[in-house]
C-alpha cells in the first residue's frame, strides 16, 4: 500500500479482476467514474457475512440476527465518521445516490417548497441530479435555476451569487463533475446557501472515494454517495444530513422497519434514520461498504489524492501528443477524469477500438446531456482513474489512441 | 465478444470517411429523422419518390462510423427500388444483424451490406447500424407521404 | 438434491452457515420468513461477480460492460421465467417488496385514483402491503377497506365479495401470511377482481420461495417478491406486472438510465423496465437472485413444497405436545410457517432462551401489527421453515421448548 | 452475546412469575403509562406521592420476563423514597445496563438490580428492563403532577 505515492503502484494485486484478461491482453481498467472495482477484502467481508452471519435485521432476539443488527448500525458509524459528520447527522442508507437524491427532492419538497421558490443547480450535474429536482419543480410550481460554466468547465461563481435570493430554498451541486473531472468550490458554495437560508445537498457520487470528505468542514446539510463507485459493493448509497432537519421531513418509501405503530386507522412514525429505511435494508452491501471505507482509509485518502493528481497531471500532458484530441474539461482543480474528443473518429468508436486492448473506458453523454449541450458535442470519451491506475495504464492507453489515429486517420 | 477491428471493415470506414449522397435534396417529397438520444446519433433523411420507386435519397447528420456508414450504403442501395423492394432489403438486413451467420448469406441481396455482419457480435452497435434504416422503414410503411420525425 | 422428499434432507451441505456453531451447538435456523440463508451457489456467483465481470451496465461498450450487461438483462429474463410471466408483463428489480409495493402504489395512484375509491387489503398484511396503502389513500382520498379473517386465519371469501364493488380500484393481498402461513386463494381474488375492474397485486415474500408461481395462471396483474428471502442476496426484490399498464403508470424515483433525452426544459422518460430503474442497478443482486432460482428450480418447486408440507404437519402435531402452546395460525392451506403462543411466557423470552440451544426463531409482531390486534396478542413467537430443515430441527425445537416451560413453569 | 440462560435470574423469574404490588392503586396521583410498541410491552404506573416522598407505587400490564420483573423490582425499591433518590438509583441502573461491570457495583445501591447484569450483554433487552424506569423518570422530573402517557 505504501506504494501509492508512486505512478506504479501495487494495489492492483488487491482487486481480482484486474488479474483478468480481456481479448488476450490484460485488463486495463479507466472507467472508474461509472463504477470501481472490489478489492478482495470487500469481496471476502461479502462472502463471510453470507457464510457466517447472515440474518435479518431488528428485532431479532437470536445470535445471528444480533449479530447483522450490530454490523449493520457498526457500518452506519463508520460511514459517518468516514464523511466527517458527527450525531447530530444521521446516516441513511439508500440504494445509491440516485435514491438518496430523490429521497431529498420528496422530503424536502412537502416541507419547504411554495410556488416560485427556486432551486439552484448547475450546467454539469448529472442527470440524477437534475431530473429529480425538475419533477419536484413541476409538483410544487418551484423553479429551476442553472448555474452557468465557462469553457474550462469551472462554475461562473458571480453568476451562482447573482441567481442565488431569498427565494433559492435548496442549492444542489456535485462535488465533483463525472464528465469534467471539475472539483466545485462547494465550501464557497454551502456557506453562501446557508447565508441565504438555503439548504444545500452535495452530491458526492464522484469524489467520496478520491478526495478526503468532512461534511461538517465543507458546511454542507446533505452529502450523498454511492458505494459501488467507491470499491464497494453494488445497491447501496448513503444520505448524511442533519438528523432534527431529517425528522422533521415526510417519510420516503413506508412499509416495515420504519413505523412505531400500525392499525388501520393511523401509523405512526420512527425517527431517523429508521423513518427512511422501509422494508428489509441491503445488510451486506452496508457490510460491503464498510470493508471498501476501511481499505480507504488504510490506503489513505490524502496518498490516493495525491497519486491520482499525479497520474492526472502526467494523462494530461500525454493524450495532448494524440493529433485532434480536445480534452473537454480544463478546470484548474480537477480528479482524475479525463474526458476527450477526437477529430473525425466519433466516441463510441473510440471506446470500441480500445476495447480491443482490453482498455475499458465509457463514451457517451455519461448521463450529462446538459452539459455535452454546452460543449455541443453529442458524447465525449472518457478515460476515469482509480486508485489502482498506474503511469503504464496511461501509456496504453495513448498508444492505443495512436492505433484509433491509424484507422480513422 | 470479439476483436472489434473486425467490426470496421474498410468499407465501413471508407464511406464513414465519405459518405454517399450527403446533404440535403433541393425538394424532398419527405424528410425524416433519426435519432438515438441515448447516444446522440442524429440524421435527417431526404427522401424522393417516384409513385412507387426511390427516386433520390440523402442523408445528412451526425454519429458513429457504423451508423453513419450504414446510412451512406443505404442511400446508394436503395436509390432505383421500389418500397417493396426496398423493405425486403431492409427485413434481410436486420436479419442479418440479429442471427447466427447462414451460409446463403454471402450470395444474398445484401451485398456490400455484408460488411455489417461482424455488428451481430456487438450487441450495443446493432441499433447504430439499422438506425436509419428503421426510419426509413416507417415511412415506407406508412402511407402518407407527409414529413414525420421518427426515433 | 434427490433427498428433498426425505425427511432428513441433506440440503444443510450447500449452506455454510449451516455448519456454523451457536453457544457451541449447532445452528438450527427456523427464522425463514425473516430471511433465507443462502447457498453456495449464491455466494460464488457474487463472487464470480465481483472478481470476474464487474462493471456498470448499459450504454458501456467495452467488454466488461457488455458483460455485465448481458449477464443482468438475462437475469430479469430468468426472474419472469420464474413467474410465470410472459413478454406482456415486465420485471422490474426493485430494492425489494416494500420497494415493489411503494412504487406500484405510486404509480397506480396518479393513474387511476380518485376520492372515494377504494383500495381493499386483508386483515392479515405485513406493513409493507398496507402503509404504502394508507399513505396512497391520505394523499388521494381513496379510502382502504380490509378484508376480515376468521380465527382460524382464513379470509372471509363472503365478506371479500361483499366489500369488493364498482370502487375498488386496487385489490393488494398477500400470497402468503407471514406470520399464520395461511395460502390465500389469490386465483379467486384475482379473478373476481378483474371482473370489477379493480387491478390485483400479490404481495409474494412467502410464497416465491416456497410455492410454484405462475403469474398468469394467478391471474394477477402484480407479482413482487424479495431476493432474501428466496435464497439470494439482500438488497433486491422484483416487481413483475403488465408492460402496457407500467409504461401509462407514472416513473417512480428518476435520474440516469430511466431517460430518453434531458434538457433542463424537458425530459422525456423510457419505457419499462427502465423507466422504472433510475440509477446505477443492484446489478451483483440480480445475478445472485439468478443463481438462487437455478437453485431452487434444480431442487424443485414441488419437491419443496412437499418437503415442507412434510415437516408442517409433523411440527403442527409435536408442537402441541407442549404444555400450554397455542398455535397461532390454522388454515386448512398453509406453508410451513408456526406461530405459537406458550401460556406464562413471553414471546421474547421464548426467542432468547432457544437460542442459547442455537435455535434461530423469530418473537415479536412481524410487522403485522393489525394481526396481532385481531387475536389479541401483542405478540407471537414463530418458527417458520425452508428448504434446508429437517425433522430434526423440528424435534429440536419441541426439546428447547420443553426446557423452557421447565424455566416458566 | 452469551448464554441467555444466566439472563433469567432466579430473582427474575420469581418476580415475572409473582409480581409485586401488581394492580391499580385506588387513588394514585400519577398514572403513567410505559409501552415500546415496537414489542407490545404495555404497563401502567401508578404512583402516589406525599410531598416529595414516593408512597405508595403499582403497576400493571403486560411485558417479557424482564420488563416485568424490572417494574415489579422498581416498585419495591422505589417506595419510600424520595424522588431524587428514586432519580439516583434509575440513573445507577441505567449506567449498569450500559455499561462494562465494576468492581463497586455488587456493593452499590443497586442491591437486588445487580440480577439485571447480565441484560448488558443482550442489546435488545436493555429496552425491556429500562422501559418502565424510563417512563417513571420522565414524569419524577417533570414539574407537573399530572397524568401523562411517555413512551
Ligand atoms: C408478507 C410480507 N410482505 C412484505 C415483506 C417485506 O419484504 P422486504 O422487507 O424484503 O421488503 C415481508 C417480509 O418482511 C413479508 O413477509
Ligand atoms: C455525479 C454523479 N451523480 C450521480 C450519479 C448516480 O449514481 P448512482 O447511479 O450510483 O445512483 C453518478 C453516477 O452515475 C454521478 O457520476
Amino acid at each position: 500500500m505504501a506504494k501509492l505515492t508512486d505512478y506504479n503502484n501495487n494495489l492492483q494485486n488487491d482487486f481480482p479482476i484486474l488479474g483478468k484478461k480481456i481479448h488476450g491482453t490484460p485488463l486495463i481498467y479507466l472507467d472508474n467514474a461509472a463504477t470501481t472495482q472490489k478489492p478482495q477484502c470487500v469481496i471476502d467481508a461479502l462472502v463471510r457475512f453470507y457464510s457466517e452471519e447472515n440474518s435479518n435485521v431488528h428485532r431479532g432476539l437470536h445470535y445471528l440476527s444480533q449479530v447483522a443488527t450490530e454490523h449493520y448500525e457498526a457500518a452506519r458509524k463508520r460511514v459517518t465518521s468516514f464523511l466527517g459528520a458527527d450525531d447530530t447527522y444521521s446516516t441513511i442508507f439508500t440504494s445509491g445516490v440516485t435514491e438518496a437524491i430523490n429521497l431529498a427532492a420528496h422530503g424536502l419538497g412537502t416541507l419547504l417548497l411554495k410556488p416560485k421558490d427556486e432551486i439552484l443547480i448547475t450546467q454539469m450535474e448529472h442527470h440524477s441530479n437534475i431530473i429529480p429536482w425538475q419533477l419536484l419543480c413541476e409538483k410544487t410550481g418551484a423553479q429551476l435555476r442553472i448555474i452557468p460554466i465557462s469553457d474550462a468547465g469551472e462554475l461562473l461563481m458571480e453568476e451562482f451569487e447573482r441567481l442565488l435570493n431569498a427565494r433559492t430554498k435548496i442549492v444542489a451541486v456535485t462535488h465533483v463533475s463525472n464528465v469534467l473531472g471539475t472539483v466545485n468550490p462547494i465550501r464557497e458554495i454551502c456557506s453562501k446557501a446557508k447565508e441565504q437560508g438555503a439548504i444545500s445537498l452535495i452530491d458526492g457520487a464522484q469524489s467520496a472515494a478520491h478526495l478526503n470528505i468532512n461534511i461538517q468542514d465543507i458546511g454542507a446539510d446533505f452529502f450523498v454517495c454511492s458505494a459501488h463507485k467507491m470499491y464497494g459493493p453494488t445497491g447501496i448509497g448513503v444520505l448524511c444530513g442533519p438528523a432534527e432537519l431529517l425528522n422533521r421531513m415526510s417519510p420516503y418509501q413506508s412499509g416495515s422497519g420504519m413505523v412505531e405503530s400500525v392499525t388501520f386507522e393511523k401509523t405512526s412514525f420512527r425517527t431517523v434514520p429508521d423513518k427512511f429505511e422501509a422494508g428489509t435494508p441491503h445488510i451486506a452491501g452496508a457490510i460491503g461498504l464498510t470493508a471498501a471505507l476501511d481499505y480507504l482509509s488504510d490506503t489513505g485518502m490524502d496518498a490516493i489524492e495525491s497519486h491520482e493528481q499525479q497520474l492526472l497531471a502526467y494523462g494530461t500532458k500525454v493524450l495532448t501528443s494524440v493529433e485532434g484530441l480536445r480534452i473537454i474539461g480544463n478546470a484548474k482543480k480537477k480528479t482524475g477524469v479525463l474526458s476527450f474528443t477526437l477529430e473525425n473518429v466519433h466516441p463510441h468508436d473510440i471506446a470500441q477500438l480500445l476495447d480491443n486492448d482490453g482498455i475499458a473506458i465509457r463514451s457517451g453523454h455519461h448521463c450529462a446531456q446538459p452539459l455535452m449541450q454546452f460543449y455541443h458535442v453529442p458524447a465525449t470519451a472518457r478515460a476515469s482513474l482509480g486508485i489502482y491506475n498506474s503511469k503504464q495504464d496511461i501509456d496504453s492507453l495513448v498508444n492505443a489512441l495512436h492505433t484509433v489515429r491509424e484507422v480513422f486517420p | 465478444m470479439s476483436n472489434s477491428h473486425h467490426l470496421y471493415e474498410k468499407i465501413i470506414l471508407d464511406h464513414n470517411r465519405a459518405p454517399r449522397n450527403f446533404g440535403k435534396l433541393p425538394s424532398p417529397d419527405i424528410i425524416v429523422e433519426a435519432s438515438n438520444p441515448l447516444c446522440g446519433d442524429t440524421f435527417q433523411i431526404y427522401l424522393q419518390l417516384d409513385g412507387n420507386v426511390i427516386q433520390a435519397l440523402h442523408f445528412e447528420g451526425n454519429g458513429c462510423a457504423i451508423s453513419k456508414a450504414s446510412a451512406s450504403l443505404m442511400t446508394t442501395l436503395l436509390k432505383g427500388k421500389t418500397k417493396s423492394e426496398a423493405q425486403n432489403l431492409l427485413e434481410s438486413f436486420q436479419t442479418m444483424l440479429n442471427s447466427e451467420p447462414t451460409e446463403s448469406m454471402e450470395e444474398s441481396e445484401l451485398g456490400e451490406l455484408v460488411a455489417f455482419s461482424e455488428v451481430r457480435k456487438f450487441p450495443m452497435r446493432i441499433k447504430c447500424a439499422a438506425l436509419t434504416w428503421r426510419a426509413l422503414d416507417s415511412v415506407l410503411s406508412s402511407d402518407e407521404s407527409c414529413t414525420h420525425p421518427t426515433k
